[in-house]
Formats: C-alpha cells, structure tokens, sequence
C-alpha cells in the first residue's frame, strides 16, 4: 500500500504546483507531474507479481502468466491526450509571452473570473 | 547475479539526481540528465538478459535515438542560439 | 522489488519539488525530465517495455516543446517576496493536501494490495487476444480492436490539438485587424 | 543561420536517415514489438525536427512544409475512420469490426487491420507534431520581422 | 560457459558505470565531469551490449546489439561534444588546475 | 430502428471534421455549406430516433459479445436520457451553425472553426452515448479540447487569458477524473459502466464509494462550473464567438457536467445520501451566488454567462432533491418530479440561454459593443432581435406562458412537497433577482435614450432565422409538459433515471 500512498503523494505535489505557482511554464510543468502519477497509478494496479510483459515471444507455450494489459492500453491513450494538453497549453503560453512581455500570472490579470 | 547488477544500476541513479539539486550551473544539470539518460539504457540491457524477452532491443534503440535529440536541444541552448537559427 | 520501486517513487517526489520550486525554467525542466526517467525505470520494473517506450517519447516532445516556447524568453522565476495572499493560497493547499491524504489511506484499505491483481474485464484479453487478433503484442491487439474506439478518439484529439495550435498562432483573429495595418 | 558545429551537422546527416528507417520499422512493426504508431511517428518527426535543429531554419522551406503535412494529417486519419467504418460493410454491422484474417501470430503479416491502423496512424501522429513544431517556429519568425 | 562470459561483461560495465557517476559527483569542473562520465559511461553500456552479443551469438538479437554499439559511440560523444562547446560559449571556464585551453580566443 | 444508426452520430461530424482541411484546398467557401448540412443530419437523426422509441440499445464495438457475463467491448447505450439529450445538443448545434456563417464572416481563419465546432458536437454525441467509463473520458477530452481552441478564437488578450485559465483547469479536472477511474479499476477490475454498477454492489469498504464519488464530483464540478469550481466560465463564456457561447453555455457544461453526474451517480454507483446532500448544497450555492454575480454585471456576455451558473444551480439542486428523496426510498412523487423539473430545465435553459447569446452576439455585431451601458435605443433599429429576446428574457426569469415558468416550478414544489422549504425560498429568491436583471437588460439595450452614435441596421437574414426559430421554440417548449406529449419525450428520460441502477442489469441481461 505504501506504493500507491508515494504514488498519490506525487499527485498531490502536481496539485500543489499548480495552485502555487505564478509562473505558466510552472504550471505546465506541475500539470505534467500530476499526468506521470495518475500512470503510473494505472500501472501499479494492473500489476500482478511474478507475471511477464504482455508481448508473446513463443506462441506455442501460452501457459505463461502475463501483467494486465488493459491498464497500459488506457496509459498509451492517455499519454497522446497529454501530448496534446502540453502542446496547447504551451502554444497558449507563448502566445501571451509575447502579449505581456512575462510569465507572471499575476501580471497577465486582467479578467477577474 | 544479473539481477543483482541491475538493483545496482537502479541505486547509483541517486548521482545523477544529486546533481540535478545540486549543479551549480545550467550545464551541469544537462550532464547529469544526459548520464541518467545512458543509464537507463543499461537497466534496459540487463531487463533483456533476465527476462529473455528479445524486443527489448528495439527500446534500446529508441531510447539512444531520443535522448540524443533531447541533449542536443539542451546544448542549443546553451550555445546562446535560437532554436531556428 | 517493491522496496526499490518505493526507493525510486521517493527519488521521484524529491524531483518533482526540485522541479516546482527551482531558480531558473530550464533547470525546472531538467527536473521534471527526471521525473519522468524515473517513470520510465519504474515501467520497466512493471514490465510495461511498451510504455517505456512511448514514455521517452513523451518526454522529448515536451521538452522540445517547452523548450521551443521558452528559447527567447526570460528564464528566471519570479521571485517576489511572499505577501498575504500566498499565505492564504499556500495554507489552503496544504489543508487539502493533508485531508486528501488522509482519507485516501482510509479508503483504499479493502483494495487488492500492490501485485496480487485479478483479472476480470482483462482475463478474456490475456488469454484469446492471440487467437482472435493474430497481434503478438497483446496491448496492441486490445488497443485497435477491442478498445478501438479509444484509440480513434486519441488520435481525434490529436487532430485537435494541431487545430488548435494553428488557431491560436494566428497573427491577428478578424479580417479588418489586418486591413488596417 | 550557420546552424551548429562541423561535428554534430556531420552526424546528424547520418543519424537522421537511420532514425527516419527506424521510425518506419517501429511503426510498421507494432503489433510485434513495442512502439508502433505513437512512438514510430514521434521518431520520423524526429528525424526532422534534428535536421532542423542542426542545421538552422533556412535548410527546409518551411511554409510549405507546413501546407504539406497538414494535408497528411487529415487525409491518414480520414483513411483510418473509413476503414473503422467499412466494417459495417463487411458481413457484421459492427464498426471497427476486424474483418482480415488474422493469420498466425509473431510474423510481419498477422493481426488483421492493426499494421494497417498503425502505418496510418504513424504519418498521422509524425505530421500532427510536425505541424505543431513548425506552427511554433513560423510564429516566432513572424512576430521577429 | 558463455553465460559466465556474458556475466562477467556485464558486471565489467555496472562497475564502470558506478565509477564514472562517482566522477560525476566528486570532479572538480564541468569538462572533467564530461569527460569522466559521458565516455566511461558509454564505455560501460558497450561492455553490457557486447555480453548481450556473447549470450545470444550471431542471430538477430546478437546483430542488433553489435549494431548499438557504433549508434551509441556517435550519439554519446557528439552529444558531449555539443554541451562542451555549448558550455564554453555559455560562459563557463575551466577550472583553475587546467593547463591548457584551445578554444582560448576563439570566443565566436 | 436499425442498432448501428446510434454511431452515426459521432461518426458523420468526425468525417465532416476530417474533410474539410481537403475541400477547404478546392473551394474556400465549402466548410459554411458542410456544417450546417452536417448539423441539420444530426438533427433528423436525433428526431427520428426519438420517435422510433426503441426499448434500449446497447451496441457494442467490434462485434465482441460478453464472455462469462462480463463484458469486454466497448459498450454504446443508447436510451431515454440520451435520446432527450441528442435532441437537444443537435438543435443547439444547428441553430449555432447557421448564425456562424454570416456572423463568422469577419475572421480570419473559419475552417479551423468549422473543423472545431465538427469536433465538438462529435464528442458531445460521443459522452452522450458511450457506455464505458473510459471512452467517456475520451469523447470528454475531444469536445474539451475543441472548447479551449474556440474560446481562444479571437486571438485577443482576454480571450487568450480565458482560454489559458480554462485550459489548466480543465485539464486539472481531466486528471481528477482520470484518477478516479484509475481507482475504480483497482477496486473492480472493469470499465463498463453497467459491470462496476454491478461490482459496486457487493462492494464492502464504506468509505472508498464517497471518496471515488466526492473525486468524480471535484472532477465534473469543474466541468459544469458548480461554485467553487466556476471560477474559468465567466471569461470563458463571455470571450469566445457568440455561436460558440451559445454552444458552451447551452449544450458543453449540461453535457459533460449534469449528464456525467446523472449517468454516473443515478444509473452506476449506489445512492448515497450524504453525497446527495454534497450535491444538493453545491447547487442551492450556485443558485444564489450566480445570481447575485450577475446582478452587478454590466458586461452583457458576462452577465449572461453569470446566470448560466446560477441555473446549473437549479438543476442541480433538483436533481440533489431527487436523490435524496430515492435513497431515502420514502416519497417517489418527489423524485420523479424533481427529476422531471430539473431534465426539463436543461431542455430550457440549453434553448434560451442559446438564444441570448445569439441575440448578444446580434448586438454585438450591430452596434459593435458589448458594455449595457454604451448600447440604448435598439428597439427602432432591431425589431427581430428586441422581440426574441424578450421572449427569451421572459422564458429565462420564468413568465408564465413561456417554459421557463413550468420548469422553475416543477423544481420548487418538488422542494416544497419534499421539506426543503429553504431551498425553495432559495429558488424563489432567485428567480426574482434574475428577473430584475433581465429586466435591466431590456432597459438598457433597447429602451433607453440612443447612444449617439450612427443607426445601427438590423443583422443579415441568417441570423434572424435562428433567432427567430428559437424565440418560437421558447413558447413551443412548455407544451412539452402536457401529459400526452410528456410520454414521448421527457417521461423516458426520467424513468431511466428512476430505474437508477436496473441500468445496469438491463444491459447486461442479468
């Protein structure tokens, strides 16, 4: 249990970087911290001690025991969705660069939610 | 004994990490993640021998090919040049 | 095993805040590559090589990306001295962090423990991918045909996300912006 | 504009060709090894992206390029949909319905439609960060002048 | 017999890899600790490629391992290359026990 | 109605989306034509399905059927509550895709809009009807995805702001909810939605329900700007194109928020009455405190975008009540009518609140301002606009003839008849506030003295027929609530919600 407890742990630091943060590449970076532990989480649970990589070397011996491949599937999917996320977030943080001349949060505050 | 030297392999990644805390200036720092980036390829080689699952190699592969593009878009930097230039 | 995955995930907590509360942003960024190495070793040692792989993946891409945006731009953290709100913000996370963890310790107290998982909606795939797909690789064979749906929405949102990039790197967003000048 | 030093330009020549054969191989042979689509495409943008980043912007013409891959991209994931959709064509009306044989596993032709999906997917996930990484550049290019 | 073989290999690289990241931490300067780490490093994963080649002989794996080694002496050493000369130009002098500098006035 | 026409709904704007990058090389002008064409498809679809009221669909992906009971493809369900909910995303969706081809006009770039208003119908179809937990999330992140891009479409300071606070928090929600369903395979080891339903049940711990179930509330809460969590709509709402407000406030949040906690809390986990109290607090919070925000707003998109909260509130709070009232399992009168209020709401709100955006956008594109306070004197110039959005305002602050009245209503004899008189002081409160701020609307754009400036002229005919379609339509709703038409198209949908976790073994037959 202690694995899943650090894994969350991990989470929470990703949580805390970007509610603290001023800095938007921090944020970014933060936001990608809380992705790798939610994997990692996925992965952990799909664990089974003593089982193999899901890839078949010798079809012909089957009776291997073999980790859950359903979780790394879910992982692969997730990991191009963050691709994505980053990429746009960080397309947008240019952007605003070059509007205010600073990463500062603070600074970029004109709208008051 | 193979298994062995790969807890090795895995415990001396605490170096690397030191240096990253630590490193006084920005290109130490890039050493260091360009170090852990070879070793990892080493933990990759021994998961072959111990598993016997051959297409581990492939990774082998890539994991060189990227951590060079990514060292070499550190060193960029470094050079003081934009990226297009 | 697991004592050196609970060494590595450790490692991996000290980088993360390494990474948040660093100097400059390239430094933070090189902190954050560690971060996901030590992911990478931890997949390795999960017997996910497929993750491992595309996790390295992963990782370049955002650093070239991140790297990309911040080439010319200034690298030091703000450093400003902490006012009344950052007190407030800073106490009201770790409320949240604190209670959070508290009850994700008492929650998860009947769950399967770390390696003792039990397939169910996976069984089938484990034992008949071979059989039905033809696809060696098992996570390939449950990617594009069992959960094929899936895998078509992630390459949509990719799509997405060029999209998006080019709208938002549009040099000005109506037509008269550009007449006039 | 001169790009980096006489060593790297030399090396990177080399090596971006056998990262652009790797990235093929990675993606054409998903279904056996690890990789496939996601990582064989992120390796042939990579092969660019080095040229690039070795040899300075003017070694491609990049608005072209641009043009170029955003047409790729929309075209590969078009194909993709459609084969999901010819399943319902194909005796069952289930879409994504793998209706190849699936012939024996471990060798190259094996696995019904999925080398299919990942080639497809490959060009697309190579063209999607190619335009990303080029919309990024010709940006900074635009707001420099 | 080529299992011992293939072992001891292995074992030759792990220690060449502790050694160097013990370079890591305790040289004195940036082009010490490259040249300590970067190369003895890739030394080391050349010695483990080289049992890979041992264990499994001349098929496929074994071929695909021999193929590693010349990718991985380029990539390693032009990296290093790059982040020295990056580093120079950075700003970063050697330290004060170097006797010799060629890039002295070379300063682009 | 044949099983496989429910994939048509995300598969036609997926290729439309795919496509117009290629047509768009031949003739610039194609993406107007395609998406409208697309959006009017849908919309026969949705209609057609809905008359042909089929029992429930449960398609699944590939062909591959259970083994040993447990599902193992990817489930596509189709019943009441996604049929209610198609019908309402594609009227939206059309009416916005016709106003955006004049009103689109004047920017740079429409086919990247047209590509993304495709994506975004598509994952909205994708959430409504998917089946698994996870393909939910994907469909989620596609319109989410697209959402963003939109918002930052005029490629201004505060829209790239906007956008910027959107994207990092929705992106933190996206994660929550990814954790989430990260935990909910540890503890069941599937992803079907009607499998976990039914391996939640022989669940033991007590406290891993609501602790995934307060996590799934942080995640779509964010989704659906319930209060604390609302801190992105205003500028969201209020800097993206009007077409796209009307999309986002009408159809975005009630999809990938209300509809997600309905299915997920109604149809897939147990009834808890302490996370149904949870719900019902955060809706009687964001009644109130929406309305007051709006009150001071002067802004017309951030006041509309205010009063978007503030009804996600009341449907939520109707929906809180219903759940509350089903685990107490004492007074099914209660829940069905809270349920029927707060479904009926959404039919509602998605058409009026649509509606006003589309008449901001008017004004906007008229008189090229959008602070209340500059405008004045519209009523001479815009006599189509000053009709429908009186309409509207009376639908939205609850004037008898028109819908909004039924809806409100429904929702506060449901508190009354279940002992929330506070809540339903609450609602009362509110709609009365709101009605004085609609009427400040009223006053200020169209009445008042004119501003001075040159006469406006009243909008192109493309724009008038929405307006004018979804004015009528207003009036139209409230016969929905009549007993004969009521059966065939709000009463499916609350029952499914009544049925809350026979869901589960109807789909998978046991």
């Amino acid at each position: 249990m202690t694995l899943y407890i650090l894994c969350f742990i991990l989470f929470l630091v990703g949580v805390y970087g970007v509610l603290t943060r001023r800095n938007l590449i921090k944020i970014v970076i933060s936001l990608t911290i809380m992705e790798f532990s939610v994997f990692l989480m996925l992965v952990l649970v799909g664990y089974i001690s003593g089982g193999l990589a899901p890839i078949v070397v010798h079809p012909e011996g089957s009776d291997i025991s073999v980790v859950d491949p359903l979780p790394q599937t879910l992982v692969l999917t997730a990991a191009v969705i963050a691709v994505a996320t980053n990429s746009m977030v960080l397309a947008l943080a240019i952007r605003l660069y070059k509007k205010y001349g600073t990463f500062d949060i603070r600074k970029i505050n004109e709208l008051k939610g | 004994m193979v298994e062995f030297l790969l807890y090795i392999q895995v415990a001396i990644c605490i170096f690397p990490l030191y240096c990253i805390i630590r490193g006084p200036s920005l290109a130490d720092r890039m050493v260091a993640l360009d170090i852990l980036g070879i070793l990892v390829t080493g933990i990759c080689i021994k998961l072959i021998i111990i598993t016997d699952q051959l297409f581990m190699m492939d990774i082998v592969y890539a994991w060189i090919i990227l951590s060079f593009i990514s060292v070499l878009t550190l060193a960029k930097y470094l050079e003081n040049k934009k990226l297009n230039d | 095993m697991e004592n050196l995955l609970i060494i590595i995930l450790v490692l991996m907590i000290i980088a993360a805040l390494a990474a948040i509360h660093a100097k400059d942003l390239i430094s933070a960024v090189i902190a954050q590559g560690f971060v996901g190495y030590g992911l990478v070793i931890c997949f390795f040692l999960l017997k996910a090589p497929e993750l491992a792989l595309v996790q390295i993946v992963l990782e370049t891409v955002t650093l070239i990306i991140i790297l990309a945006v911040i080439y010319d731009s200034s690298m030091k953290e703000i450093g400003e001295p902490i006012g009344k709100r950052d007190i407030v913000t800073y106490s009201l996370s770790f409320v949240l962090v604190a209670l959070f963890l508290y009850y994700f310790n008492k929650a998860i107290v009947g769950l399967n423990p770390f390696g003792e998982h039990t397939l169910r909606m996976s069984e089938m795939y484990v034992k008949e991918v071979l059989e039905l797909t033809g696809s060696a690789n098992l996570v390939k064979g449950v990617l594009w045909d069992f959960r094929g749906l899936d895998t078509l929405g992630e390459a949509t949102v990719l799509f997405t996300a060029a999209m998006s990039v080019l709208v938002i790197l549009r040099i000005s967003g109506k037509k008269h912006q550009l007449t006039k000048k | 504009m001169e790009g980096m030093s006489i060593i790297v330009k030399k090396i990177v020549q080399l090596i971006s060709a056998l990262i652009f054969v790797f990235g093929m191989y990675s993606a054409i042979h998903g279904h056996i090894n690890p990789g496939g689509g996601f990582a064989g495409g992120v390796l042939l943008s990579g092969a660019f992206i080095l040229l690039i980043i070795a040899y300075g912007l003017d070694y491609f013409k990049l608005k072209q390029q641009t043009e170029a891959t955003s047409i790729f991209e929309s075209l590969s994931i078009l194909i993709a949909l459609l084969i999901a959709f010819s399943g319902l064509f194909a005796g069952s009306l289930y879409f994504f319905n793998n209706y190849f044989p699936a012939g024996t596993p471990g060798s190259l032709i094996s696995g019904g439609l999925i080398p299919i999906y990942n080639v497809l997917i490959g060009v697309k996930v190579a063209a999607t960060l190619s335009t990303i990484f080029f919309a990024l550049i010709i940006y900074k290019e635009e707001i420099r002048r | 017999m080529t299992e011992i073989i293939s072992t001891i290999f292995i074992a030759i690289g792990t220690l060449v890899n502790i050694i160097s990241c013990i370079g890591l931490v305790r040289l004195p300067d940036l082009y010490n600790r490259l040249q300590s780490s970067t190369k003895s490093v890739t030394l080391g994963i050349c010695s483990m490629l080289v049992g890979v080649l041992i264990k499994y002989g001349f098929i496929g794996i074994g071929i695909k391992a021999l193929i590693a080694i010349p990718l991985i002496f380029l990539t390693a050493t032009v990296s290093a290359h790059a982040l020295a000369k990056g580093a120079y130009y950075f700003g970063i002098r050697p330290g004060e026990k170097t006797t010799r500098d060629d890039y002295k006035g070379n300063n682009k | 109605m044949e099983e496989w026409i429910i994939i048509l709904f995300f598969v036609i704007p997926l290729f439309g989306a795919f496509v117009m990058p290629l047509t768009y090389l031949f003739s610039p002008e194609s993406p107007k034509l395609i998406t409208p064409v697309i959006t009017l498809i849908l919309l026969m679809l949705s209609l057609y399905s809905v008359i042909c009221q089929p029992e429930q669909i449960a398609y699944s992906i590939g062909g591959w059927k259970p083994v040993d009971n447990v599902p193992i493809a990817i489930y596509l369900v189709y019943d009441g509550l996604s049929g209610f909910m198609l019908v309402i995303i594609n009227l939206v969706a059309f009416f916005s895709s016709v106003y955006a081809i004049k009103y689109m006009e004047e920017y740079t770039g429409q086919k990247y809009f047209y590509v993304l208003m495709c994506l975004m119908i598509a994952g909205m179809n994708g959430v409504v009807l998917s089946g698994d937990l996870f393909n939910l999330f994907v469909f989620t992140e596609i319109s989410a995805k697209s959402s963003y891009a939109l918002v930052a479409f005029g490629v201004k300071k505060d829209e790239l702001e906007a956008s910027f606070k959107y994207q990092v928090l929705g992106g933190m929600a996206s994660l929550i909810i990814l954790f989430g369903i990260a935990m909910i395979y540890w503890q069941t080891q599937t992803l079907n939605m009607a499998d976990i339903s039914y391996m939640l049940q022989n669940a033991e711990n007590n406290i891993f329900p609501v602790f995934v179930q307060l996590i799934f509330i942080t995640g779509f809460g964010v989704k659906a700007a319930l209060i604390p969590f609302h801190a992105w709509l205003p500028d969201a709402h209020s800097s993206a194109p009007s077409p796209i407000s009307a999309m986002l406030s009408g159809v975005l949040i009630k999809t990938l928020g209300v509809y997600v906690i309905m299915r997920l809390y109604l149809s897939v986990f147990q009834l808890n009455e302490s996370v149904s109290i949870v719900l019902l607090a955060l809706g009687g919070l964001s009644m109130i405190i929406g309305v007051l925000l709006a009150f001071g707003a002067w802004d017309l998109k951030r006041l509309l975008a205010y009063s978007s909260i503030s009804h996600i509130g009341y449907i939520i709070t109707g929906l809180g009540i219903g759940m509350i009232m089903l685990s107490r399992g004492e007074n099914h009168l209660a829940a069905t009518l809270a349920f029927t209020g707060s479904l009926f709401h959404i039919a509602n709100h998605a058409v009026f609140k649509g509606l006003l955006f589309l008449n901001a956008g008017a004004i906007e594109y008229a008189a090229n301002t959008r602070d209340m306070k500059q405008m004045g004197g519209l009523a001479k110039f815009m006599p189509v606009t000053l009709t429908s959005s009186f309409s509207a305002s009376m639908s939205i602050s609850g004037m008898p003839p028109f819908s909004g009245f039924f809806s409100k209503l429904i929702i506060i004899l449901a508190a009354v008849i279940s002992g929330f008189y506070f809540i339903a002081g609450l609602a009362v409160i509110a709609g009365i506030i709101t009605l004085s701020y609609f009427m400040k609307f009223q006053k200020y754009a169209f009445y008042n003295k004119p501003s001075g400036k040159s006469p406006v002229k009243e909008v192109p005919g493309l724009m008038r027929f929405s307006m004018i379609s979804l004015a009528v339509l207003c009036l139209l709703m409230s016969v929905l609530i009549l007993p004969g038409i009521r059966d065939g198209f709000l009463n499916p949908a609350v029952n499914t919600l009544m049925e809350t976790t026979e869901y589960a073994s109807k789909i998978l037959g046991r």
